[in-house]
């Protein structure tokens, strides 16, 4: 699928959560095209002495209205400075990169795990189940109540259900949300898993899930220079050696990954 | 119309840009930004003789207009450089230039070796300077005699346009540059990576995994104009500049001071097009300042 | 209350922060900005024995995240030295750090002897990395003989704490610096600047009258802190780390890889208050990371 | 005088020129203290790869209001991101930094001489010469009449007389203002003269004013990177050696200059 370097323009960009912005660009191309589990390369305006973009999942695309959406949360210089920038700003973005997830046709009933801002990468897969009339179940994991931001949007979509945890316990599951995962695979009856999150998560959740005989996707972060496949920084171990985030993923099968 | 074309030790560009090893892959993922054949030359990632895993992650850090990286020669070997990367090159309208690794001074021979009766290489690039390698790389190319030996066993492999590329991490560049032409190099190519090192202060631990790794990108651009500069006073052979070259202004201060092309390296990960907008500003500025030949920018440093 | 303390081969300073020599003069031009007393050290301008003229404008050059300087050791000699700067600064509570230059072996024991029984005078850096002089400067430094001599010669001048200044523009700095411990230095000081150079490619000259300078800045701390590591683990003497230093926690990484002190340089160009700063932050960093003393950090780097 | 880094308020910063723009600081304390023919040496927001401050003459103060003016061109990428930033935006200038123009308390008849943007740094001499009662002309030159920004405000004033030159002919004196300086020293009725703009302009008044035996001061600008007496970046050749742009000068008097 053909990469294109789009400039866009900003329509919004703004706190939803605790240190959780939501970042719309309206960029035709881009939205039009991406896939769930894609995303966009960043060129960040106004940082000369930070040279590198940043890899962004794209939360939700609106093809009509040639728009998408960013989830993200401040880390460092470049989300931090990101949120600086105003409606009517321009943004380059190098997209849609990767291999986003590959929901099997023949899955009937689907779980989602989406951790922290990695409830974002999981969206437009959660969109495509239910189009496709599959059974979705939905769990979120966030510190706390306030920074489950995804969730109305999930509960919208008509996902079977949308189980939260919170670490703080101020609104669902009271811990980490491999607890509800695992209540849930208890009764082993999906057929595809996908998971996005810290990693130390995603390494829970491919634990889990391997336990349950379940196929299950994890999405990797890696610190990324082209975003393009070209510069090998992305390298994750997998069974089969080397293999790009960018563009080999970043999402992959739990048991393709050297854990 | 400026006349855009050089000639690199023999090899012949229609215009002075061209990639830097490891950064563009061998220009297949810049496909959709533009047609390489706009470039003067394509610079293929370094390619040993049966492939190498290269380094463990992190292999990249961000610094000061910047990065580290500590990639480490991952490549799937010469064989596999010929069946994807030349094949496809094969369709496009540019030269290659084969930038090649090896962990002994045999193994920069065989991979010649391997290469020479191909048509579809038109130079090589040897690479002396990788500071991300245990043997080889760097360590060759920090001590004349080792230059010398590793350029002449090359030399005596191929009749094709040999390019030395030299590393910064040397007190006296015009020593090792001098070695590298006495034992036979067509052309020089400078500079490759500083070493540098990068530190996460919260956890204490290194921001690379091997710890140390190479500096590139703008930050370098004022050490890579000196060495060209000092190396262009030295010898005679014609040289390939870069280091933090991300306009077509930088590529013409390279060529001031006295390189006769340019490779684009981590600029293509901040511009996708990179090479082909760097192509575009030095015919820019020659048409600005009326140079009608770009031969004329060589060297030409008033000073 | 975090233990800021430091001993640096037998200077004690109250934190860990001195002054990058030249960057800072003797601190006078930044006393309306802060109380110098608030560092662990001031480390004067290069001084030589009569004084020097420098070199010619422009002297300075912008680079990415970085600045080429070519002063050329500019100074009045050690009588204006005592006269003007060590008055001022005797005033003062902080320890003073001489920094010394010669454009001969004999030039620089000749500073140190007109200085020594000086009680306003500390301890000296001598500086056998500047890239800016014809004669001595980096020439002297990048040899390990000539660095035995002149450390060797300095330190039967003197009894008072010795740091050696190393230039980063050598192939293996380790080296350097065993060999600057041999000759009896009380601590190495490094960075000195990278050689660098600068192409106005409009007018087709350099950008700085003597065409190559010294490069400092943010864009040199991945070198600055790669040498300090390396020579941690390369001596035993203690180390003052600079290069790029701006805040509080790139204080942190260069005692993390070794450093027991660090100079803030080109930092105060672009903040006046640069030196008070990056002593606040290294105690915030202590404070907010549990680190009762700033000794604990020092050659800290896990991997 | 003591140095100060304030951190100011910009309350307009605006083009006003072919290529000439006007800044209008809040801040209060370089406002009160700044002296005619000091400078503020400003760190750009927003330019991290750029470490370094720029230099500009303050154009104008009011002190009662705790504002100063710079009138800037753009000449290279500080200048061109300085006209980028908008009012709000915050800007640390370190100041007031410098020699300014010393007015000999005697000179009754004040000639001053701005050349390009060169119009600014002399206006607060004229401000200063004019209150004191001193009889004032004051010699303009711009590349041509939309660029004569400075003007009306020196009309307004009180100069004696305020003649313009302009490069392409299109207002007053056809050519370089030396030609209208010429004429008026023809005269010799002048105790002291103050020029600045381009070097090659301050050379040649020099040279003039050195034939018509009339003090003469000029401000040299150098590359500077401290600002402040430290770095010596920014020496200017003078009969007694080396002296320091950023705090000896920027105004020297004409015979001190090695030209
Ligand atoms: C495929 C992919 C999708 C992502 N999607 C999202 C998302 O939807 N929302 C979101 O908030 N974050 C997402 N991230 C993480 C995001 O890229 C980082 O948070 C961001 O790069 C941090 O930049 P910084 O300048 O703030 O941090 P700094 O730490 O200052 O960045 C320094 C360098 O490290 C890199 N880096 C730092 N953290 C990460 C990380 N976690 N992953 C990769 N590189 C990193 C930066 O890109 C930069 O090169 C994604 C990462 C990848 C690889
Ligand atoms: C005392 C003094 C007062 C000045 N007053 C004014 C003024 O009132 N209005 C105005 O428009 N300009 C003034 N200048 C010139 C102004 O400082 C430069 O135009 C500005 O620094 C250019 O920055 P840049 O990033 O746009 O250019 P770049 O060329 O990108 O700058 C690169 C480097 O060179 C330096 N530099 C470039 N040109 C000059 C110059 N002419 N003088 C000194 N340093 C330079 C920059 O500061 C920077 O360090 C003054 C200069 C000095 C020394
Ligand atoms: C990610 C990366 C990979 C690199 N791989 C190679 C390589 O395989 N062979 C080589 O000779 N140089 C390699 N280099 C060095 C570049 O070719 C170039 O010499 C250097 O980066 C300086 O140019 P730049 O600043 O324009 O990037 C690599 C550089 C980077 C950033
Ligand atoms: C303008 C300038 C002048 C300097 N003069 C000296 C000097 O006189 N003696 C010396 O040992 N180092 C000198 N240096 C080098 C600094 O002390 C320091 O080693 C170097 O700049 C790296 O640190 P930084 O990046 O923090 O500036 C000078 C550096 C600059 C920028
Ligand atoms: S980021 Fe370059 S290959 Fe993945
Ligand atoms: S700018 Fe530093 S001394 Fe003038």
């Amino acid at each position: 699928m053909a990469l294109t370097n789009e400039t866009g323009t900003i329509l919004r960009n703004g706190q939803v959560g605790p240190n959780l912005y939501l970042l719309e660009v309206e960029s035709p191309d881009i939205a039009r095209r991406v896939e769930p589990g894609q995303f966009v390369h960043t060129k960040i305006p106004g940082m000369e002495g930070h040279i590198l973009r940043r890899p962004f999942s794209v939360y939700a695309a609106d093809p009509d209205a040639g728009t998408f959406g960013v989830l993200y949360q401040v880390v460092g210089f470049g989300s931090e400075h990101l949120t600086t920038l105003g409606t009517g700003e321009r943004v380059e973005n190098v997209g849609p990169v990767g291999h986003g997830w590959t929901l099997p046709e023949d899955a009937a009933r689907v779980l989602i795990v989406g951790g922290g801002v990695g409830a974002a990468p999981v969206f437009m897969l959660a969109q495509q189940a239910v189009a496709a009339g599959k059974d979705v179940d939905v769990v979120l994991g966030a510190r706390t109540k306030d920074a489950l931001v995804c969730q109305a949007r999930y509960e919208e979509l008509g996902a079977r259900q949308v189980l939260c945890a919170t670490d703080d316990g101020t609104y669902g599951h009271a811990g980490f949300c491999t607890g509800v995962v695992d209540q849930l695979l208890a009764a082993r009856e999906y057929d595809y898993a996908a998971v996005c999150g810290p990693e130390p998560l995603m390494k829970i959740v491919a634990a889990q899930t391997a336990d349950a005989g379940l196929p299950c996707q994890v999405s990797l972060e890696r610190r990324m220079a082209c975003g393009v496949g070209a510069c090998l920084s992305c390298v994750v171990d997998t069974v089969e050696g080397k293999k790009r985030a960018c563009v080999d993923g970043p999402v992959f099968w739990r048991e393709e990954v050297v854990w | 119309m400026v006349a855009m074309s050089v000639n690199l030790g023999g090899l012949v560009m229609k215009n002075p840009v061209t990639t830097a090893s490891g950064t563009f892959a061998a220009g297949r993922e810049y496909d959709d930004f533009y047609d390489v054949s706009t470039l003067g030359a394509v610079t293929t990632k370094g390619v040993s003789l049966n492939g190498w895993q290269g380094n463990a992650s992190p292999r990249i850090a961000e610094t000061p207009s910047g990065m580290l990286n500590s990639i480490g020669l991952q490549n799937p070997g010469v064989a596999a450089l010929k069946e994807k990367d030349l094949a496809w090159l094969a369709g496009k309208d540019v030269p290659v230039i084969v930038n090649v690794s090896g962990h002994s001074f045999d193994e920069y021979m065989q991979v010649i070796e391997a290469l020479d009766d191909d048509s579809r290489v038109h130079a090589y690039e040897i690479n002396i300077s990788c500071p991300n390698v245990d043997e080889g790389g760097m360590t060759f190319g920090t001590h004349a005699p080792s230059v010398e030996t590793v350029v002449s066993r090359c030399r005596a492999a191929t009749k094709k346009p040999m390019i030395v590329k030299l590393t910064p991490n040397v007190t006296d560049v015009t020593e090792i540059a001098r070695a590298a032409e006495a034992a036979g190099a067509d052309a020089l190519s400078l500079i490759n990576t500083l070493l540098g090192m990068a530190v996460d202060a919260r956890t204490r631990r290194p921001q690379l995994s091997r710890v140390v790794g190479g500096l590139s990108g703008p930050c370098v651009k004022p050490v890579a104009l000196r060495m060209v500069w000092e190396c262009h006073k030295a010898v005679k052979v014609p040289l390939l500049g870069m280091g933090g070259i991300c306009t077509g202004t930088d590529a013409v201060e390279f060529m001031l001071a006295g390189a006769t092309a340019v490779a684009v390296g981590t600029a293509n990960f901040m511009n996708p097009a990179a090479g082909r907008d760097v192509v575009k500003g030095i015919r820019a500025y020659c048409e600005e300042q009326g140079v009608q030949d770009v031969n004329e920018l060589i060297g030409g440093l008033q000073c």
